[in-house]
């Protein structure tokens, strides 16, 4: 057992936040929700350069074997910043799918990820999803030289800015049948593909994506479809604890905005932090943190056990990180009075990404009850010291 | 004690609702049910403001001889109620029943011989100056000056969060007239045409992407002395008269509550998932109850003698309750759409987005849960709030109502 | 519309918490809670003097035409002195079971009631009742002069205190129909009753009653047994409402203690309540205070009007009363610190009284799922004001 | 980072599980589970004192030299979760946890000679005779006074919530023996016999109907000078180290919430209309969540330097969380026994109330919800915790640990 940063990831977190509270502040954010893609692509490039795009993956492919808790110290860091650049969708997604289940050349996409070349998505959801992993209505026909795509995937994060889309489409079986799907790599310019982009509350990206007789490759196929299911659950999974681990970044940062506001903002001739009320909401602002902190630690160790651990861990991070998230950016929101809800501090905007979190990959409510399906099932045992995962 | 309606105050409601039902254009209803912001927009509300004008019910609670029908409170209440539950746009609260009542009440005869017809016809459209950049909850500390130059005063400073500042020809300001002793005594009250020369107004963007609040600045603004209300140095007793009569706005918070229920309860309805969902189906019951909550405080309040105040506390309860009580109801709402509510629309007004009526209600969502964020703030925060209730509870040495 | 008390009733409220206040303060609870039985039956015999025993019987049946208002008030008293006499079973329950649906000789026993020299009580959950109010295993079997009941009732409020025992037993149908259920009413000393008495958390007192191969005369049958189940039903909600505005009698009067100790308790060099923290806890327990208060009041109103808006409205209460009970008791008890958790004061006994009230005659889930199934089968419109209720 | 156990560590819980299967006896088990008071009840703690005494456990987190065993702080987490899986008593933590390490840090040779083993064997029992009428949170303000003459103190004043006070042969105290300059400055810390004259013990029963605190009178009770610890004036130092020690009680807060967490399963498991709730079931997995949460906070502790001390915000934190869990818990123990738990057994220890174990279950549930309540009361309450963390942020300029 280890729960603390090794020295060499202290400073992986200490030049992450430094570079992007230097080079991402709220101004250059702004810019960039406003449509400034030159700051986008400048940002993007910069991110390649200091190894974040190839963080995971292996030298082989062109990464940097960086462990699970290094790339949540990367997200938290972007969190911190709110970075709307698809890093989640591109690292964590797409390029994730293609270490899982690629072949070796289908891999070779990745060293382009790492060098900042191509940005990717992971396009799954349907809108007969309804948080059910499972359903996937688009079919793949085989062809004589490939296959053919025909469906529509909806809020792809990264969906409008992707070079390379993982879809999975449905190769045989029943709509909501875990056998028989499959994943393609496709690029985003083939034809009969239209993506419709727009924003998420946020200002971050995404489509929706239409496939009609789509014509792609053979070798287009990641994997064997009897184990697809299984990537796209694991996927699911990491997609979640990514987003734990980037908005308790984002936490941080709103719990000292608000500090730094109620220490200086005056009102009745004191500092309003010189009000008991205001200092105990604080002191719940901070354990609330520290609760979230905690629990995406627990999903970040999850993600290298076994899928059970996992599944526990993924959903008990995501419900108590979206319930402290909730309560913290309301308050942080409360604390600002007026000014927290203009577009003029960041706190508005630190309340809408809390929000879109709630909603990606599992609201609370929906992780809360696959939380109790493992509960009741055995799955794990309530009087067990979650250090004894590994004999479980 | 019975909860029961008279019946000719039963026959009332229906005569309110068949008005409604022939008076109220569905663009008009369309463009309502999809406003986002705290007030309804103003081409939606001044476009209701003039039928209700060739009603004659542009201003019902006012006395009959300044055009008013003088409805009592149970009568304005199912006015309210009823207009809500039509998703009926209302009208600028600000003129009607905050300066009207200071006019009537402070103003001078020729003050209002001026003003309240063209308040009440919809010519004139008025804006707020009282809060300050430093200056909110704390109101006395305000530091926007006015300086007396023979028949003028001289204004100088900022206002901030001056609600469609940007569509009001008028602004009600309290200014500072003396700068020693207690702060409370040196504030006056002014009435500022929104065309003097010297008053820049700044848009303030908030959270959900409205152009609602701003910032107003005055620079040499020259305001005629014919233009304060009441004397040098009332302007503190005039700000807490309005704060009472705020307080008495009957029905204003449970038919608010009801209406946002409703669209809660038909986006339920076309959800499947959430229809069959248990605990968005207790989350739907726990807001019910609690405005049938809100509504007896607010019923008990229609007997209340306006002429005893009780130090706020009753309204503050009904504001702080109905506050969270709206924020949960946006809550749930978003919870019931789910990742759909995601996409954002920036086009404002929402109704102008040039977007299927279906589609702009799923639009409204969470613009909708981000602007309920200042329930809480505006109009005396919370904490507050509760500062009053606190403060009546110990000067009744712990005594709750029985 | 009048939701104020009259001149007539602001008096009777007024002198009702008078009385209590000098005759049944916190130490003569606790002895007649350890026993002294001598103390009980001269409170009792007070209320009877006091008009409170007949307070809703008709003059006829020896009562004073109380209105539902009327009685609350008093029921409000008892509830600020935590009354733990039998008031509640013997005249909300056992009488008004007689007055629903008593012949002219079975309301004779009303006369006595009022009196204070018989108490009552209502005989209807079982083991297996778990909130359904139409499930009832006791059977009652007609043999040629009477009736022959077998069965058991349990949580019996006020069972081992009660000289007359209203009772209910299945005369036909299944065990859960609405239909084929019968009323009796049964002296305590009957042969083949066995009554064991307890107490419940609070001191008052109940009793599980077994009725082995008890025979009744043929008169001691209540009213038609087509109408008893809607009897019992209106009794259920008499029994929550009753119990609501005795309860927010409580809660007032904890408010007040908690106010009394925070202001004299001393910390740090200042009045507790010189804290902004504490301060503003009492008013958060002022408004849940109100809004226990108010939605009491429509429980109150209700029960004359009709029967989907006395449900509504009483659901409405018992979930709204017991969710501010809960918390005022918990704060109450926080704010005193380690004497709120002491016998020597009244706070913790308040504590015990609001956990029991959150646990009879329905909890506040069970409460808040009638309301829901009101509310979805469209019993009530949530855009309707209150006030509409007549016409509806 | 990672999480899992090495595999000597998993070793060492099999160990502890095959000594515990084989040492509890099935009786302290049985009545280890219906225990409803904060303590075990003396009765069992103590019988379970004296077979892990034999078996050379009384104090495994000792150093060896003095009858312990060295524990790392894993083992000891381990000790712990194992025990309260076992539903096994917990020894007092006073002596063990609190009077030890100050004898330790603090005692001189003699003193540690004297009281170390007997607390060991268990011959000693101690009570803290820290808090009084008017100082509880607020310990500088204490006023039992103790005055130096010839060789002993004497000692007059009032003490507060002893816990097992009636069972105990010692009382750690804190006393004024300076009335000037800094009310922390004037304060001492000694060891006092029970059985010396001029010592009377008042019962208090608590919520539940419990003994298990007391007031203790002192009057002219005489302390010998060699039963002080450290110097005059020290006592308000040794407190701050037996608070740091008592933060550092690896595994405490989180072995303790999977027990409760256990009965609750236990319970959910019997009851057909509970387990088919999902409302029950929710808060079932809420608390297990909450729980998890409290576990990772005190499984990062365990590698903490316990010479680096944080102010005590990370305990704080645990506490506080820990503390408010606890009490959910068994308010959803109440609910899923619904009106079943109503019916009041007053005898104590309830375990020898002369009813089945399944009778006992239940009897319990209310006074174990009862009784959690003191839970954010002592031991610093949720506000007093609160100010802490607040006063740690200010410290760090708003910025929370990554």
């Amino acid at each position: 057992m280890n729960l603390k940063y090794s020295t060499e990831q202290q400073l992986l977190a200490d030049s992450a936040h430094r570079f992007l509270t230097t080079n991402y502040d709220f101004s250059v954010r702004q810019k960039i929700v406003a449509g400034d893609i030159h700051a986008s692509e400048k940002s993007w490039i910069r991110f390649a350069e200091l190894g974040w795009l190839g963080l995971p993956f292996t030298e082989a492919d062109g990464g940097f074997e960086g462990s699970e808790t290094d790339l949540s110290i990367v997200l938290n860091a972007l969190g911190a910043a709110l970075v709307v650049e698809p890093y989640i969708p591109t690292v964590v997604l797409g390029a994730r799918a293609v270490m899982l289940a690629g072949t070796e050349s289908q891999r070779q996409v990745l060293a382009h990820v790492a060098a900042g070349d191509i940005k990717m998505c992971f396009a799954h959801n349907e809108s007969k999803s309804n948080g059910d992993l499972s359903v996937v209505e688009t079919k793949a026909t085989q062809k004589d030289k490939g296959w053919e795509i025909e469906g529509t995937k909806t809020i792809v994060l990264g969906g409008g800015e992707a070079d390379y889309i993982v879809v999975s489409a449905r190769v045989s079986g029943e709509i909501n049948s875990k056998n028989g799907i499959g994943l393609f790599l496709v690029p985003k310019n083939i034809k009969g593909l239209e993506i419709k982009s727009y924003y998420l509350t946020d200002g971050s990206q995404a489509a929706t994506l239409s496939f009609r007789d789509v014509s792609v490759e053979k070798d287009c196929l990641l994997g064997a479809t009897e184990k697809t299911f299984d990537v796209i659950e694991e996927i699911f999974d990491r997609a979640a604890s990514a987003l734990c681990s980037y908005i308790v970044g984002g936490l941080r940062k709103l719990i000292a905005e608000t500090h730094g506001y109620v220490s200086t903002r005056v009102q009745f001739g004191r500092p309003l932090i010189k009000f008991q009320v205001i200092e105990h909401r604080l002191a719940e602002m901070l354990v609330a943190y520290e609760e979230a902190r905690a629990i995406a630690n627990f999903s970040t160790v999850s993600l290298s056990s076994s899928r059970q651990l996992r599944m526990r861990a993924v959903s008990a991070a995501k419900v108590k990180v979206g319930d402290s998230a909730k309560f913290i950016a309301h308050q942080a929101v409360q604390l600002h009075g007026g000014m927290g809800v203009t577009e003029e501090l960041s706190v508005a905007t630190y309340l809408k990404a809390v929000t879109v979190f709630n909603l990606l990959y599992g609201t609370p409510d929906q992780h809360r009850r696959r939380y109790e399906r493992l509960m009741t099932n055995g799955a794990f045992a309530t009087h067990d010291s979650l250090a004894y995962s590994i004999d479980q | 004690m019975n909860i029961e309606l008279s019946p000719s105050e039963l026959e009332f409601r229906d005569n309110v609702r068949s008005f409604l039902a022939t008076s109220l254009p569905e663009e008009l209803r369309n463009a309502a049910i999809v406003n986002i912001s705290a007030l309804f927009e103003y081409d939606i509300s001044h476009a209701w403001h003039e039928i209700l004008y060739a009603h004659g019910l542009a201003a019902p609670s006012w006395p009959e001889e300044y055009g008013g029908k003088g409805w009592t409170a149970i009568q304005e209440y199912i006015w309210r109620i009823e207009t809500w539950r039509a998703s009926a746009p209302v009208i600028s609260q600000l003129g009607m029943r905050l300066v009207a009542p200071i006019l009537l009440q402070f103003g001078t005869e020729d003050q209002k011989r001026e003003f309240l017809p063209r308040l009440l016809s919809g010519e004139h459209y008025w804006c707020q100056g009282f809060s300050e950049p430093g200056a909110g909850s704390d109101l006395a500390s305000l530091k926007c000056a006015a300086v007396l130059e023979e028949d003028c005063y001289v204004v100088n400073g900022t206002k901030l969060w001056q609600t469609h500042a940007h569509y009001s020809n008028w602004m009600i300001l309290l200014v500072r007239t003396k700068d020693t002793g207690k702060p409370q005594d040196g504030i006056t009250c002014l009435i500022v045409s929104m065309e003097s020369a010297g008053i820049a107004v700044q848009p303030i963007k908030t959270i959900a992407g409205d152009h609602e609040v701003n910032q107003v600045f005055l620079d040499d603004v020259r305001v005629p002395v014919s233009q304060r209300i009441g004397q040098d140095g009332d302007g503190w007793m005039i700000a807490k008269h309005l704060l009472a009569v705020e307080r008495a706005s009957p029905g204003n918070a449970t038919a608010r509550l009801r209406a946002q229920l409703t669209i809660l309860v038909e986006n339920i309805h076309k959800n499947k998932a959430a229809r069959d969902d248990p605990f968005i189906i207790q989350r739907l019951a726990n807001h019910s109850i609690d405005t049938d909550v809100v509504e007896m405080l607010e019923l008990e309040t229609l007997q209340n003698d306006p002429h005893q105040d009780d130090g706020g506390v009753v309204a503050s309860t009904i504001k702080l309750r109905a506050s969270i009580v709206e924020q949960a109801i946006h809550e749930t709402a978003v919870m019931v759409l789910g990742d759909e509510a995601l996409e954002w629309e920036s086009k404002r007004p929402l109704h102008a987005a040039g977007r299927s009526l279906d589609e702009l209600k799923d639009l409204a969502v969470i613009p909708r849960y981000l602007n309920s964020r200042v329930r809480t703030i505006f109009g005396g925060s919370t904490e507050v709030q509760l500062g009053i209730i606190a403060k009546w509870l110990s000067h009744h040495q712990g005594q709750a109502r029985l």
